[in-house]
């Protein structure tokens, strides 16, 4: 299991790759991931960057507990979960989220409950610049899927 | 050389608002609502404290609370109502926007 | 839109890495990825190799139709399916979905959707070999999420 | 040199067969259900069938259709009831196990 904070650059295909490579081989059938990425547009205004605060003592409890829980509750192999904080650019991933198992429905159930719960319940706070030189914290995510929404 | 007038007052505020002797509770805001009410941290007496919305109303006189804000307990998300404690952190924020 | 059919060595990480980088930057803000992968196992035994038959025109016709339905029905950036035919050993991908989006719910039914489908309909089927050298056919797929099993 | 006896036998097939002149059908038999048939790829006369199951009973005498088994006309689903034209190739293979 590997649950951290990124402070730099996160490389989300290199660092599953990494991981997925620690697992013995053939011991898993499916890997789901899920990767957040900055977008350059937000309800129709350009962004040119974002700072990503969060309450670290909190945060890493948060992470560590989710990642405990979602092991005990899905068959898995492994699980791994990144999550970005500090300043950020368009097309940088925010969060990474890679989950191994021997079938399908373990994976992307535990994979989908960690992002909804990393989107929901993680104390993350996005402030985004527009291109114009103005700042603005993002006041609320987007629905996750099945929401009805 | 320190002044003889000033650790006498660091003693007394050690006394009101050390944690390990269990008299203060800290408090923390983040993101928009810290902007809002000024404030990012910030160390109470716990007397006349019971709950998280005592904890409020003893340090932001400014404003309500936000019907969206939210309130974590020693990092754990809790409710207005919930009992606060001797060197408890108290944390308020508005809804969470990572991932 | 990249729907293919590999009859050699497949990476992963690799092809969905690259199809990645063709699409403009900050256009999306979630990628859900799906690996299939060859278990060293199966029913409690150990297996060395396997062979993916499959019905190369309806495969053909099957994954295009698929990945346009999803297509459709889902407000995605971009999608990818590929899925290996022939000898395959464990630890080695049989199949790779990964679907681009706005928001985070596309992605995953999106990526959910196309693997469920390619699981219980497209024409493929597996012929494994046991380490002792037996071989025989698979005959079912595991459920998958949601399915109440 | 052909024998004149072998041409004659091979024009009176293509007659019978033909996909062109529309008067066959193909079939393909796929994974565990090619090997118990024993066959993998057939072309019959449309003479007499009109459903995927007149197909199979056509084709394969040894055994009833298997309960699992699925069938695809022109590389689509259908059922076993479905109607087959000239021309058509009808497939027949067990569940399928992919991804």
């Amino acid at each position: 299991m590997r649950v951290e904070i990124i402070e730099c650059a996160l490389d989300p295909m290199r660092e599953v790759t990494r991981y997925q490579e620690t697992l013995p081989m053939g011991s898993f059938g499916a890997m789901a991931m899920f990767v957040g990425t900055m977008r350059d547009f937000n309800e129709s205004d350009a962004i040119s960057s974002m700072v990503l605060e969060h309450y670290p003592e909190m945060t890493e409890r948060h992470l560590n507990e989710l990642a405990g829980s979602v092991a005990d509750a899905h068959d898995l192999v492994e699980l791994m979960m990144l999550h970005r904080v500090g300043e950020i650019h368009p097309g940088e991933p925010i969060v990474v989220v890679a989950t191994w198992s021997a079938h399908r429905a373990a994976a992307f159930e535990a994979c989908e409950a960690m992002v909804e719960d990393l989107k929901s319940k993680a104390p993350f706070w996005k402030k985004e610049t527009l291109t114009g030189g103005e700042s603005r914290w993002v006041e609320y995510n987007t629905a996750g899927p099945r929401s009805g929404a | 050389m320190r002044l003889p007038h000033r650790d006498s007052l660091r003693k007394r505020l050690a006394l009101l608002l050390d944690p390990i002797s269990g008299m203060s509770i800290n408090i923390r805001f983040f993101a928009s609502l810290a902007d809002r009410v000024g404030m990012r941290e910030v160390t109470i007496s716990s007397e006349g404290v019971d709950t998280a919305k005592d904890v409020w109303l003893a340090c932001v006189r400014s404003m309500d609370i936000p019907g969206n804000a939210r309130v974590a307990i020693n990092q754990e998300y809790a409710s207005f109502d919930a009992a606060v404690n001797d060197g408890d952190e108290v944390a308020f924020f508005p809804p969470v926007t990572g991932g």
